[in-house]
């Protein structure tokens, strides 16, 4: 590809359980004005400023139809464009690309946003996915899906309730680097383990907490890039893949549209040993498990072996391949919002922007994000200098 | 809009469109559009490398559909995305495939937007577009008759003659278009004598509520001409949303998205004059008043003559300048899948091949819109030939 | 701006929805109600036995229309005690959700485990259909799968 | 016996209860209401046009609007809708009564409309450009849209 992207600045909202003083708008206004400030950019299609805008988030979340009209004045979408992406951000970030790609728009205004503490409860919103004859009124929703996945990859390569633990106290402190991350603390493994089960094997501390939250960036053609920054990020490969619907359609311990997913956007980027040449990783683990069954489909370490490559130190921040030095997902990222965050989180860490959570020679970066129940959507980038 | 590479065209299908299909799941129906167009198109899935689906939620009240859907849309283990921006969602797939394609990322790329309308509610998924801490307790979905009833109080009864003109012409292409919903047999004075529902809007005027699908396939230039004989270009598309609330009258003048819309891609196409240089315009016509008002905006006519076309017949499928020989969206509204059908009604007339509704002249360029949103306008410009 | 303005306002989503199965998934639902027959459908070309029943073939969009009759034991693949709960649990909390490999069939099938131990609950469990005696032509006409006694599993 | 059907339907109402955030915009504006029996707008900076309810942006200009002022709760009627037809209110899940009429009323000392109900439902004796008053709701105002009754006309 001749043709490159940049990301050329991002901003993010806290990450807290609850934001009562903010509708979504002004959420997002929050972060499309931080991002504005950063680059000076006006909205106009004359060339010099923003020309189109991609927003993530979703009608049901959000209990309003075409949950993009709320948000249109902020991304200075009247009398332009604007189009929703009903999905997890990194797609989003992913299809925004692919028009400035195509030649259309040279610089785009990305923004996701979810508030999870709107509705009484994410389970109410997960369970409308299931098709309404086999699974909807068995009571499915992604938790107890995400159970019934992490019960599967754990019986199947005996993984451990303490790596899951582990996965989780890494995450909690890690964010004690991100000041972002509102409930960041020192977390022990053995205080995950003493949390309640909430759908067997998965205990509360296993599961990401109910967040509010929104954020921005702008992406811009390379030669656009280059004049509004002196350090843009380049988005250098991307790939995306869906599995099968049905959970009993699926071998729930193999990720295969990850697999698939990971390998579109290594051979994009160049990439030919994802364990050597990619120096951090922030995946969209909504679950402990998943950040030990996603790091086995992105190849950091043959199946099954997510647990020991977690044991062995490797993705901690001063590991060979630290993944989620942000924190991630667990300690607080909406959904939608979450693979949107990755992205930023990556960026941050190729920028050498990340403070206490900075990874040392950050070249090339991996961010993750997933859609759906158990991963059925997932979506790789990969970032470099 | 300058674009990396062309994109065409290569695969056009729909179901037929009812207000009640028992027969098919929502799977089901969706794979009945896909099929179509992967038939239209003599492709398998094989060759298909990324699909774009959408529609909304709260019509169905099935949150992320695109996931239950890889069953019929052919997504397993393919590339993907989910786009949805209101009644002008089918116009933003086909823009979205054009981007996907004209990026170089992906060869041939599926689009199938969707609606199963009897399964919801269609008025109350519209209301719940309005602010839940307003609007929500006031609207009823997108039934009013303010913007009619201006017309009526500028130019009288020539302005319902109009409108109820323009149904009858609906109805008349409807039946020549086997894809069509409703095929009515009707009169200037049946519309007149219809049901009002909120002066002067009328039963007859009202678009339907159907359960249908449509699917296109788009292709990069090399493998457009391998795959299609005909296939038809993507000249320009562009999107215009508007603000947050409905504009509602008042002293605040707001320049309506449509002829935003119109302005932008005559200028960049070098379009002087869209009723001579366009052969056919397909228009997301929810009722036939706005196809009356919104004529002045998208052909930036001179204010009246919109009504003055009609009253020559100038819109009719054999008149200078056919809108909608498909019967328009007055006939026929699974409103996911509502403005690809406008893209792909147009690009049939491209072709040559819309069969009985096909207008009795030469098409080198048609004309698509999208409405949905708040007044939000989508326009596609399509092309027989195209400049390397 | 203040944040004293700000305040928050109690409300709801509610819509009713009904959902079509179509001719094809209706076959499937009769026969559970009728004859308390538990189908599946072969994909020819991929020579799986699919659960649900399906009238296309995800994998490789094929028609399908060969039927079979998969029987009402199975075996345990996965499952969770659900121990939250929600208004829209079949059950109150804690129950079991289980995926289940019907005899004779490829896929999984989801369904509820009930008159089980929760500390006997392991991947590879003998599970044996229970029938609702009023059924209405939908999944939960099964009320649950209970485990098979062990002497049973022996023969397999 | 009675006829089962063969062609399977599902009904499943969604119903999700929620926690709306005002923000400090539409909050300051609700409460106004609820405390003063008052409209008040926010004003664009730039363009000075004025927005009902308040947003933070003037999407217009692309910038904050950040500047407040007071309305009268007397207006001019812009234009009308009477809806006769009873559809499903996503608020309650249940049907509307009709038939009811909203209106979109230019409140004095402002330029953007204010929609509500109008307390006269015969279409016939309603008129653009007739002059209306809102009626607030004397007891236990909440901070809502219903704080307000309906406009009333008040001359012809």
């Amino acid at each position: 590809m001749n043709e490159r992207v940049a990301i050329v600045a991002w901003a993010q909202t806290a990450y807290e359980a609850c934001k009562p003083h903010q509708r979504v708008q002004e959420m997002v206004y929050e972060v499309v004005k931080k991002v504005r400030e950063q680059t000076g950019l006006k909205f106009s299609e004359d060339g010099t400023g923003i020309d189109n805008a991609i927003t993530a988030s979703d009608d049901i979340w959000d209990a309003r139809t075409i949950s993009d009209t709320p948000v249109g004045d902020v991304v200075g979408a009247h009398h332009r464009s604007e189009e929703k992406v009903g999905q997890d951000g990194a797609q989003a970030v992913f299809y925004a690309c692919a028009g400035i790609l195509s030649g259309h728009y040279d610089v785009t205004l990305v923004v996701a946003h979810c508030k999870e503490s709107q509705p009484a409860s994410r389970n109410l919103i997960t369970n409308l996915t299931f098709d309404p004859f086999f699974q909807r009124s068995l009571g499915l929703d992604y938790l107890s899906a995400a159970a019934l996945q992490a019960r599967a990859y754990m019986d199947r390569y005996g993984i451990s309730p303490e790596q899951c633990a582990r996965v989780v106290a890494k995450s909690y402190n890690n964010a004690r680097g991100n000041p972002l991350i509102l409930r960041a603390r020192e977390l022990s493994v053995d205080e995950v383990i003493r949390s309640p089960l909430i759908a067997d094997p998965i205990r509360e501390l296993d599961a990401y907490p109910v967040t509010d939250g929104a954020c921005a960036l702008i992406l811009a053609r390379e030669e656009k890039a280059k004049k509004i920054t002196d350090k843009p990020v380049w988005i250098d490969g991307m790939g995306n893949a869906y599995d099968a619907y049905f959970l009993g359609d699926r071998d729930l311990w193999d990720c295969q549209s990850l697999k698939l997913a990971a390998s579109k956007a290594y051979r994009m980027a160049g990439i030919k040993d994802a364990r050597k040449e990619i120096d951090v990783a922030e995946v969209s683990a909504f679950y402990s498990y998943q950040e030990l069954l996603w790091t086995e489909g992105l190849g950091f370490c043959p199946p099954g072996e997510g647990g020991k490559l977690l044991d062995s130190g490797a993705t901690k921040i001063s590991g060979q391949i630290p993944v989620n030095p942000s924190g991630g997902v667990l300690v607080g990222s909406p959904t939608i919002v979450a693979g949107m965050a990755r992205v930023i989180e990556a960026a941050i860490q190729v920028r050498g922007e990340g403070g206490s959570r900075q990874v040392s020679k950050v070249r090339t970066a991996l961010a993750h994000g997933t859609s759906g129940p158990c991963g059925q959507l997932h979506t790789v980038l990969i970032l470099k200098g | 809009m300058s674009r990396k590479r062309n994109v065409a065209i290569v695969g056009i299908g729909q179901t037929y469109h009812k207000s009640h299909r028992p027969d098919v799941n929502q799977v089901e129906l969706v794979h009945e559009a896909v099929r179509a167009a992967l038939e239209d198109a003599r492709l398998s899935m094989k060759d298909i490398d990324c699909v774009v689906h959408g529609n909304m939620e709260l019509f169905e009240g099935i949150h992320q559909p695109d996931m239950w859907h890889v069953d019929g849309d052919g997504g397993f283990l393919k590339s993907g995305f989910r786009l949805s921006t209101g009644g002008t969602t089918g116009g933003t797939l086909v823009s979205a495939a054009d981007h996907l394609v004209a990026s170089g990322l992906f060869g041939v790329v599926l689009a199938v937007g969707f609606e199963k309308q009897e399964e919801g509610h269609t008025t109350t998924g519209i209301t719940a577009m309005a602010d839940p801490l307003w609007g929500r307790t006031l609207m009823t979905g997108a039934i009013s008759g303010v913007r009619a009833g201006l017309l009526v109080k500028e130019f009288g009864e020539r302005a319902e003659l109009a409108a109820a003109r323009l149904r009858v012409k609906a109805a008349d292409n409807a039946l020549k278009n086997p894809f069509a919903h409703l095929k009515l047999k009707i009169t200037v004075d049946d519309v007149m004598k219809s049901r009002l529902l909120a002066y002067p809007m009328r039963l007859l005027h009202m678009c339907p509520e159907s359960n249908g699908a449509c699917a296109l396939i788009l292709a990069a230039p090399e493998k457009a001409r391998e795959i299609s004989k005909k296939p038809v270009w993507i000249k320009d598309h562009v999107t215009v949303h508007m603000e947050e609330t409905f504009y509602r009258g008042g002293p605040q003048r707001i320049v309506p998205s449509m002829d935003v819309a119109a302005k932008k891609l005559y200028q960049r196409n070098g379009i002087k004059n869209p009723l001579k240089e366009i052969d056919v315009f397909e228009m997301y016509d929810p009722s036939s008043w706005w196809e009356l008002e919104w004529m002045e905006y998208f052909l930036q006519l001179k204010h009246g003559q919109n009504i003055d076309l009609v009253e020559e017949g100038a819109t009719e499928i054999g008149g200078r300048f056919p809108i909608n020989p498909s019967g328009g969206v007055v006939s026929t509204n699974p409103i996911g899948a509502t403005a690809m059908i406008r893209v792909a009604e147009a690009a049939l007339q491209v072709r040559g091949d819309a069969g009985k509704h096909q207008v009795p002249k030469e098409v080198r360029m048609a004309m698509a819109s999208s409405f949905g949103g708040t007044l939000w306008t989508i326009l596609h410009l399509l092309t027989r030939e195209v400049e390397a | 701006m203040e944040e004293t303005w700000c305040y928050q306002v109690s409300g709801k989503l509610e819509i009713p929805y009904r959902y079509f199965a179509g001719e094809f998934l209706s076959r499937f639902f009769v026969e559970l109600r009728d004859h308390k027959k538990i189908l599946g459908v072969r994909c020819p070309t991929c020579a799986v036995v699919f659960f649900p029943p399906r009238s296309i073939c995800g994998r490789c969009l094929s028609p399908l229309g060969e039927w079979v009759e998969l029987g009402d034991t199975g075996t345990l693949q996965s499952f969770t005690v659900v121990r939250y709960s929600e208004p829209t649990h079949p059950l109150q909390a804690p129950f079991v959700l289980g995926l289940i490999k019907l005899d004779g069939a490829d896929t999984g099938m989801l369904h509820l485990i009930g008159e089980a131990e929760l500390s006997a609950l392991r991947a590879g469990l003998r599970l044996r259909a229970v029938f609702k005696e009023k059924r209405e032509g939908e999944i939960l006409d099964i009320l649950y799968f209970r485990p098979e006694p062990v002497a049973k599993e022996a023969g397999r | 016996m009675e006829q089962k059907p063969n062609l399977i339907e599902k009904q499943i109402t969604m119903s999700i209860p929620c926690t709306f955030s005002t923000g400090p915009y539409m909050g300051r504006f609700l409460r106004e209401i609820r405390e003063n029996k008052r409209f008040v707008a926010n004003k664009c900076p730039q363009c000075g046009r004025t927005m009902l309810p308040p947003r933070i942006v003037c999407a217009l200009c692309n910038v904050e609007a950040g500047e407040w002022v007071e309305l009268s709760d007397r207006g001019t009627l812009i234009s009308f809708d009477v809806v006769s037809i009873p559809t499903i209110n996503p608020m309650t899940g249940k049907m509307r009564e009709v038939p009811y009429a909203t209106g979109n009323v230019l409140l004095d000392g402002g330029d953007a409309t204010l929609w509500h109900f109008l307390e006269e439902k015969d279409p016939s004796r309603i008129r653009v450009g007739m002059r209306v008053q809102a009626v607030f709701r004397e007891e236990g105002r909440t901070g809502a849209i219903t704080d307000i009754l309906h406009f009333r006309t008040i001359e012809k």
